[in-house]
């Protein structure tokens, strides 16, 4: 049975930590609570093939896994670590990991009913996966039926969490495992009551020895100025989702900081070329020209965050086009071309959400101010749901927000996902570019990597400056407020790392 | 008139000429941004004439924004209370004309109003319907139908049965004459009175469901989604919220007074 | 009785069935669970097949009926986003949402009844000046503001009581102060009202051509008459309590039916939303069913009668 | 006009019952309020009807005026039958008859003025152009002893004779046939009560109109009736010329009401009836008076009575013992004196 | 000094004068007759009395109980007069008796606070009272509340609750309007009855001077917040001595004998805030000459207990000259 913390280590602090949001989905399981606050808390009960080094670079790194080696451009070999426990005090084999990738959890067609939406997640996020062979009680092999440079990246994704088969076979329903999955982290799942709490009690058994904590509580707390008060009056230990403009209130107090930064996301405005007047390139030409990225910055964010070279991380390596330029702010240049484009003042709807985005919108208010301003006449519609944001035909839809993460560091991931042939503006006629299509589709075939930077460079022309398909603001990012007594570093990421080596207060 | 009331209606008509002079005495256009002049403070607080009241997290004049706030919450609850007032004393006359099976169809309305507490329905209805002015008003409006129903239902079958309505009736009026000339007037002052009651009932609520992010939505504005938007700056930027909350308390307040003085006088109950 | 209360329960049935119809419609009619609980980036056969999951790829009507079917036998529905039987979902809240109603309800009572009759006894006293003026103050400021400045004085500046959280007793003290705080502001002014309206009745000058001394005139005559009145109000300040919950348990991050209420309509998560509704919509029709009986007991003449005018 | 040797007025056998809610346990019980009433009017006459509280009186008046349908029987006005209520027909025969109430100022709108109201009937019936109807108002007005000044006057600024003149002047602003007046001075002061029966005689005198007078002041009725029917219970128990009726009573239920007037140096016998007002709601079988009946007999308990004239006199009673058909269980003789 | 005697009692709301230096007394054991029309002041003269006067009333004068003025007088002493002395009737029986509470008890109350009887002994004498006053099935209806009774029973309640402390004193305000012919007939007997077997003394409030003259040996004319006549009740009738008890008396219809036309008084009482200057009634009166206008006459002795305000009034020999309209009274019989 497994040993969790106990008499002898009550000497170990417990933190709370008031977040927004626990779970989306109600759900712990990574498979449906797809959304970037499960990524907050997942690390710190789940563990999966290969880690990431989240405070880091965000390199890959071993984790149930010690070692892993491309057999070929479509198969991958994995060793399993030993000794690895699941929180019930099973004992981690190759079984468990090919169950985890298996169809009872992901595909369907087992035993199990699995929830359709699971099945398309798992497609969508391991696209040309096969299966996983056995080939020990501590190795896999790895099949996928194409061509993917980037297949290892994917295992460290969040839906590969590697689950305890027994526990999951024991589970009345998918669903009801999903709310109490069984894995391997440092922290073990004791209580969840959705909307409310989540605790997690240090789990003694875990293969990198005895977590530093005694208790890790994620307490929902959706109001920001009660996320704050309740770390002001001792109630919490951090508090997430920190507004930059409550970052001084916070300090203001010396009892408490306020760490983080840039993430690996990046917030950006698009468009819709089946809207009548948006299909002219040159009035979005305008708009990408009206958009003051560094008023935004210095002011919403009091310049603690960075406005990136276009939709490019400086992690993608050889890939990164470090001398991208985004549309430089000039509203005599936008008018211009909105003289060119004969546009005449048809209103333009923007859609928002309140505030999905941190900022986001007071963002959408300054530009649409922006846009007003070099004569846009833009129509601020506030809305619910992303599903009220695809809602009606081509001329009701204009301009909405979005936001784009990238984990790998190639660019075809990221980008053919998003705005290739295969990724959901494409398909709902939202932007389409033929040349990028076949860029698109060559960047993921091609292994030629001089012609692939190349390709790469033209998509970013195309997307961002030609036929602009949305504008970059700003890297988003993400700041917590904790006690200043406490020694942690936040991660470049929503991840929380409680473990060892991210500890000491 | 007690010195209270005196003051109640001086705020009140200050109120009104606010809202209908905004865009003349507001010195800035309510969404005109300093975003180098952000959370500026209020001249009392130590700021400068340029912001009397000082500028919100968007550099946007408090003041300015202040205005057109009372000019579109004063709309909303003018919209809402006329328009629960209209649905509501036809439904009632209708019931009180038809008697029978009309009647119990109203009344059941009525229960079914009674049934859901009016800030659940409006939760559904918004963030399910999305959000537009006009959508918002009229469910305001529905706020409190039933009550005017009530009254005028009430009132309109006890004119009926006795009195000046049985005796119009009786000399052969049409029912428009009789509800439209008759019983219409004679329970106006009523009604207005339940209306000063709901007025500041649907500031509030319109200022609750702003907090439920379900309010007016910006670019527009109003008291409620000052407040709203302005409570994460509770402690660093007090007045982008307390000068909204303030208008909001004090013209409930004053709505309130005044309904309960109008009440008073016109029940002969109370003596 | 029996029969009036049959017809009452007639009547309360059907205002329930209309009630979850209106909110099926509603929610059926105004957007899709499906985007919004898969989330902003799901692809277009995820949705599909959340929605053929659902089945919310069928007709309206047929979906309709399915529920009404479904409800009959008891089966309320699964949430969307974790697959539990909502009637679990609901009721895990209901004792969190009690925990701050029914306290409140009592600080209501408690304060807002003798605060209404004292100032009617002492009409246009300092004291009558002062309570109407908290009374009405209490009406116009809005639960969460008062609630904020709650937290700001007793929280962040003394450090007496939690912010948020449910952890302790403690906690519920603040939410229940505010929500206390309105409704007893709103009972205190209806029971003034109440109580001046009583004491100008002939009957109180009958008790006290008696020879009855004041003090006895007033708890014996006043009071029971001035409930009458004040009863229909506690019967409309139960919608107000729920209402309330709505935004007090936000503000403290008190995970109550409010708060699941909040969060289902965020999410679409239809049949929570519609349990919650449908358990809302009954309190009430029992709160005002309970209040018209109490109604009945408290004056004769209302007896086997609906309220006449209930305002 | 249809005149003719047609009564303006007949009902015959008038019956109306109401339903009621009663008790806690919400039975509905019948109330039998009028019980085959019949009653004929010609013009120029008065007709006084009068009864306790509750006899049905009033409902008697709305079932003549067509205002309620009756459950049974019949009213012709002027020889046509009553059309039903709600129908242009009917609205239209409203001109023809009028309605003066007990409480000039509840039947009255206390927010237009006298003058609006007086002329609301002709707005409604569209009589004459607007000038002729301002002529016609103030002919009225002047009429009933009200000056042009108050005409543009509330009714609240009015005093309670002056109001009723008003509603006077509105009932009569169309030249009815008939006037109804339901206790149209019980609410009055006595020195209004003696200006509003002057006016009622004056006018009947002037336009020659029918009237059904309703009140419950035998004095008030023997000063303006031509004829007097005693309503007990939802019927008429006795019917005669006011003199002879209210100096000798047929109907035992007649005398005591006739001995209950009070008046100055009073010192003889009066007619205590024991027991309690009839219940509508339960009718005593038999003679409904006979529970309080002072001479009530056998036959009284189980026959119901006609009323049919009296052999003697041909007085119109409804009672066993005046007619002789049974004998007194008591001598009249033995009331009680105080 | 006779049993209550009230001494220049003014009352003012507000501006408005209601009673404007009332004298009256009553002896023990005496029946007088307060008449007059709607609003004169009959009802506040006797809440003033007792202090049932709201708040907003302004009250001077003084009233004597035995000698002693009650007038003001502090709550403890108020208290034990009040249902215990003197005990009052009103003047709407529905709205005058507690919707909530059962007869028996509010009947009850009275009895114990004045005669300290609780329980048992209390209940039978609610029923003795209630058998009393002529409620049927009195056992019964001693649980029954104000609205399952009738009007008549209800003015019967009070009339049990009133006499329920044996007062001494009995006000009745106007005990039978709204009441039927014949109950008001029964009500009139039973108040004389007591009287007669009490020996209390009651004054009888009502605008009917029928009424009045029938029960009462005194009666007092009361017009505008004054008392404009007063006379022993046949005296009244003989010789009115005021033009409005003359008008009060023209205005009754007579019941036998030829029709006459009713001889109304024109006008309506004046409005208590807008009191004419000189007597109150000159206004209305046909009698009225500029002297009137200018002087407010004070009550003028007609004959011994007979006095009038009025300038015009003149002092007479008792009966010597019979008025004009005495005959048509003095004819009226009891018919059978
Ligand atoms: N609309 C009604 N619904 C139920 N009962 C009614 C209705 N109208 C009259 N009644 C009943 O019918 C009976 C006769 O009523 P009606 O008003 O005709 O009496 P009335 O002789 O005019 O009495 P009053 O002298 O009090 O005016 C009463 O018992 C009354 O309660
Ligand atoms: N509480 C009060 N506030 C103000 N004015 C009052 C009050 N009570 C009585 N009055 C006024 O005092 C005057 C005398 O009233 P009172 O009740 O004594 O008349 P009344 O002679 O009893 O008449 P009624 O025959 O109608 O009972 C009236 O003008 C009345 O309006
Ligand atoms: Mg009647
Ligand atoms: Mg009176």
């Amino acid at each position: 049975m497994p040993r969790f913390a106990s008499a002898q280590s009550t000497e170990r602090p417990a933190v709370t930590v008031a977040v927004q949001r626990i779970s989306n989905s109600n759900t712990l399981e990574m498979l449906t609570e797809q959304s970037n606050v499960g990524t907050r808390i997942y690390t710190s009960y789940a563990e999966t093939l290969i880690g990431n080094n989240w405070i880091g670079d965000m390199s890959l790194q071993p984790q149930l896994a010690t070692s892993w080696k491309r057999v070929d451009d479509q198969t991958v070999d994995v060793d399993l670590r030993e000794g690895v426990k699941f929180h019930n005090g099973d004992v981690m084999t190759a079984e468990d990991v090919a169950f985890s990738y298996g169809p009872d959890r992901m595909w369907g067609g087992g035993t199990v009913e699995v929830p359709e939406n699971v099945k398309v997640v798992a497609r969508q996020a391991l696209p040309a996966f096969e299966r996983i062979e056995v080939l020990g009680p501590h190795k896999i092999r790895l099949h996928n039926s194409s061509i993917d440079p980037v297949l290892e990246g994917r295992l460290s994704g969040s839906i590969g969490m590697i689950v305890s088969k027994r526990a999951f076979m024991e589970a009345k329903s998918w669903m009801d495992w999903a709310r109490r999955p069984i894995t391997t982290g440092p922290y073990a799942i004791t209580e969840y009551k959705p909307d409310s709490v989540l605790t997690l009690s240090a789990f003694d058994d875990h293969w990198e020895g005895r977590p530093p904590l005694r208790q890790v509580r994620f307490v929902e707390t959706p109001e920001t100025a009660s996320r704050i008060n309740l770390l002001r009056s001792g109630g919490a230990d951090f508090a997430c989702d920190i507004p930059p403009d409550q970052i001084a209130t916070v300090e203001a107090d010396k009892r408490f900081k306020v760490v983080g930064g840039p993430i690996n996301n990046t917030r950006y405005t698009v468009f819709n070329k089946s809207h009548p007047v948006l299909a002219n390139p040159l009035v979005r030409q305008a708009l990408t020209h009206s958009v003051d990225r560094n008023l935004i910055v210095e002011s919403l964010w009091s310049g603690r965050t960075e406005v990136p070279r276009g939709l490019q991380w400086s992690f993608y390596g050889d890939f990164y086009i470090a001398d991208h330029e985004n549309p430089a702010y000039d509203p005599d240049k936008a008018r211009a071309l909105l003289r060119k484009a004969g546009y005449n003042g048809e209103p333009i709807p923007y859609r928002v959400l309140n505030d999905y985005y941190t900022a986001q919108t007071a963002t959408a208010q300054i530009n649409t101010e922006n846009w007003r301003a070099v004569g846009l006449n833009i129509k601020l519609q506030m809305v619910e749901n992303w599903g009220q944001i695809s809602e009606g035909g081509p001329e009701t839809r204009g301009i909405h927000d979005w936001s784009a993460a990238a984990s790998l560091p190639d660019p075809y991931v990221q980008m053919s996902g998003s705005w290739g042939p295969l990724g959901s503006p494409w398909k709902s006629n939202q932007w389409r570019n033929e040349e990028f299509g076949k860029l698109s589709q060559e960047l993921g075939s091609s292994t030629d990597k001089t012609r692939r930077i190349a390709v790469w460079r033209r998509m970013l022309q195309i997307i961002e400056i030609e036929d602009p398909a949305y504008v970059v603001l700003h890297r988003n990012a993400s700041f917590t407020a904790k006690r200043a007594d406490i020694k942690w570093t936040p991660a470049q990421s929503f991840v929380m790392d409680f473990r060892r080596h991210n500890w000491s207060a | 008139m007690p010195l209270l009331i005196v003051i109640a209606i001086l705020w009140l008509v200050l109120m009104l000429a606010i809202a209908v002079s905004a865009d003349l005495i507001s010195p800035y256009r309510f969404t005109q941004m300093d975003l180098r002049n952000r959370l500026s403070l209020p001249v009392f607080m130590g700021g400068s004439w340029r912001h009397v009241l000082g500028t919100d997290e968007l550099g946007r004049d408090v003041l300015s924004r202040l205005i057109t706030s009372i000019r579109m919450s004063l709309l909303i609850a003018f919209g809402a209370t006329i328009i629960g007032a209209v649905i509501g004393v036809t439904l009632g006359f209708v019931a009180a004309h038809f008697r029978g099976i009309v009647e119990q169809a109203v009344l059941a309305l009525v229960d079914f109003s009674a049934a859901i507490p009016f800030l659940v329905l409006a939760l559904a209805v918004l963030a399910f319907f999305g959000n537009s002015l006009v959508l918002f008003v009229c469910l305001l409006g529905f706020h409190a139908w039933e009550r005017y129903a009530r009254i005028a239902r009430g009132l309109a079958i006890s004119g009926k049965t006795h009195g000046y309505a049985a005796a119009v009736h009786q000399l052969g009026a049409s029912p428009w004459r009789l509800y439209g000339r008759h019983i219409l007037p004679n329970i106006a002052s009523t009604l207005i009175v339940s209306m000063t009651l709901a007025f500041p009932e649907i500031i509030l609520l319109e200022s609750g469901l702003s907090f439920l992010g379900l309010g007016i939505q910006p670019p527009d504005t109003s008291l409620g989604n000052m407040v709203g938007f302005g409570r994460e700056y509770l402690s660093s930027a007090p007045w982008i919220m307390l000068a909204p909350a303030f208008v909001i308390t004090v013209t409930a307040l004053c709505v309130s007074l005044l309904g309960d003085w109008l009440r008073d006088r016109l029940d002969p109950t109370l003596s | 009785m029996l029969q009036y209360l049959l017809s009452r329960l007639l009547r309360a049935a059907v205002s329930i069935v209309m009630v979850v119809t209106f909110v099926f419609v509603v929610l059926r009619m105004s957007g899709d669970p499906a985007t919004v609980i898969m989330g902003a980036d799901a692809p277009p056969e995820a949705i599909d097949a959340f929605r053929k999951a659902w089945g919310l790829d069928q007709p309206l009507w047929v979906q309709y009926f399915a529920f009404f079917e479904a409800v009959f036998s008891g089966e309320l529905g699964r949430s969307m986003r974790d697959g539990r039987d909502v009637v679990a979902v609901v009721l895990e809240r209901v004792p969190s949402t009690l925990a701050l109603t029914i306290p409140a309800f009592f600080v209501n009572i408690a304060v807002g009844i003798p605060a209404g009759v004292y100032a009617a006894l002492h009409r246009n006293s300092l004291i009558d000046r002062c309570v109407m003026v908290m009374a009405v103050t209490g009406f116009a400021v809005p639960s969460f503001i008062l609630a904020m400045l709650l937290v700001l004085i007793f929280s962040v500046t003394l450090g007496w009581l939690p912010s948020a959280g449910q952890d302790s007793w403690r906690n519920a003290i603040l939410p229940i102060a505010t929500m206390g705080f309105g409704g007893a502001a709103l009972l205190a002014r209806f029971t003034r009202s109440a109580m001046l309206e009583v004491l100008g009745q002939s009957y109180i000058r009958t008790a006290s051509a008696k020879g009855l001394p004041w003090s006895a005139v007033v708890w014996r005559h006043a009071l029971q008459n001035a409930a009458i009145p004040t009863i229909t109000i506690i019967g409309f300040m139960l919608g107000g309590l729920v209402a309330g919950a709505v935004v007090v348990e936000s503000v403290f991050s008190w995970p109550g039916v409010g708060r699941l209420l909040v969060v289902s309509v965020a999410n679409r998560d239809l049949a929570v939303v519609q349990a919650v509704v449908l358990m809302i919509a009954m309190t009430m029709v029992a709160a005002n069913m309970v209040v018209d009986v109490l109604y009945g007991l408290v004056d004769p003449r209302m007896q086997g009668q609906a309220r006449a005018a209930r305002r | 006009m249809s005149g003719g040797t047609a009564e303006l007025l007949e009902a015959r056998d008038l019956a109306r019952s109401y339903m009621m809610h009663r008790g806690f346990l919400g039975r509905t019980t019948q109330v039998r309020a009028v019980d085959g009433v019949s009653l004929s009017l010609s013009r120029g006459e008065t007709l006084g009807l009068v009864g306790e509280s509750g006899c049905g009186k009033s409902t008697t008046a709305r079932l003549v005026l067509g205002i309620e349908p009756p459950d049974e029987g019949a009213v012709t006005f002027d020889g046509t039958a009553m059309p039903r209520s709600g129908t242009s027909n009917w609205a239209a025969l409203r001109r023809r008859m009028q309605m003066v109430y007990q409480d000039p100022l509840q039947a009255l709108d206390k927010r237009l003025t006298i003058g609006a109201q007086v002329a609301e009937p002709l707005d409604i019936h569209r009589i004459g152009t607007s000038a002729e109807r301002r002529e016609r108002v103030a002919a009225v007005m002047a009429e009933v002893g009200l000056q042009p000044h108050h005409a543009a006057r509330h009714p609240q600024s009015l005093s309670g004779g002056q109001r009723q003149r008003a509603v006077i002047a509105r009932a009569l602003v169309t030249n009815p046939d008939l006037l109804v007046c339901d206790e149209p001075i019980s609410a009055l002061d006595v020195s209004i009560q003696a200006l509003v029966l002057n006016l009622l005689m004056d006018l009947q005198e002037r336009s020659g109109m029918g009237m059904l007078f309703v009140s419950h002041d035998l004095r008030a009725v023997r000063q303006i009736s031509h004829r007097v029917a005693v309503m007990y219970l939802g019927r008429i128990v006795e019917e005669g010329e006011p003199d002879a009726v209210l100096q000798d009573p047929a109907h035992p239920y007649a005398q005591a009401l006739v001995s209950a007037i009070p008046h100055p140096g009073k010192t003889a016998a009066r007619v205590i009836l024991q027991g309690d007002p009839p219940n509508p709601a339960n009718r005593p079988s038999g003679c409904a008076f006979h529970p309080r009946c002072p001479v009530a007999t056998a036959t009284c308990r189980t026959e119901v009575p006609v009323l049919k004239p009296r052999r003697s006199d041909g007085r119109r009673v409804a009672c066993h013992v005046a007619h002789g058909e049974a004998a007194p269980a008591r001598a009249p003789t033995m009331l009680e004196t105080c | 000094m006779a049993f209550v005697e009230i001494e220049n009692l003014s009352v003012a709301f507000g501006r408005s004068m209601a009673l404007r230096g009332i004298n009256l007394s009553v002896e023990r054991g005496e029946a007088v007759g307060l008449v007059g029309e709607s609003g004169c002041g009959k009802s506040v003269t006797w809440l003033a009395a007792l202090g049932l006067l709201p708040a907003s009333a302004t009250v001077r004068g003084s009233v004597w109980l035995d000698g002693k003025d009650i007038l003001g007088a502090p709550k403890a002493r108020l208290e034990p007069v009040r249902g215990g002395r003197i005990a009052m009737i009103f003047q709407d029986p529905a709205a005058s008796l507690n919707p909530v509470h059962r007869i028996g008890r509010q009947i009850g109350e009275a009895l114990t606070l004045h005669r300290g009887m609780t329980g048992e002994r209390a209940k039978a004498e609610v029923i003795r009272l209630m058998d009393q006053v002529g409620i049927p099935d009195a056992r019964n209806r001693i649980n029954a509340y104000p609205h399952e009774l009738s009007g008549g029973q209800n003015q019967r309640v009070m009339i049990a609750m009133a006499l329920a402390g044996e007062p001494e004193l009995l006000v009745a305000d106007e005990p039978t309007t709204a009441l039927d012919v014949t109950i008001q007939a029964q009500i009139l007997d039973l108040l004389t009855t007591l009287r007669r077997d009490t020996g209390m003394a009651m004054v009888l409030i009502s605008h009917d001077l029928g009424v009045v003259s029938e029960t009462c040996s005194r009666i007092a004319v009361m017009y505008a917040g004054r008392i404009v006549e007063e006379a022993p009740s046949g005296q009244i009738f003989s010789h009115p001595g005021h033009p409005y008890t003359r008008g009060l008396l023209g205005s009754l219809p007579p019941l036998t004998g030829p029709r006459r036309r009713l001889v109304a008084i024109p006008g309506s009482v004046p409005e208590a805030a807008r009191m004419p200057s000189g007597c109150a009634f000159a206004p209305r009166c046909d009698l009225s000459t500029e002297l009137c206008a200018q002087v407010d006459p004070a009550p003028l002795p007609l004959a011994d207990d007979h006095s009038a305000a009025c300038v015009f009034a003149k002092p007479y020999q008792r009966n010597v000259h019979p008025v004009a309209g005495e005959g048509a009274f003095a004819r009226e019989r009891v018919l059978q």
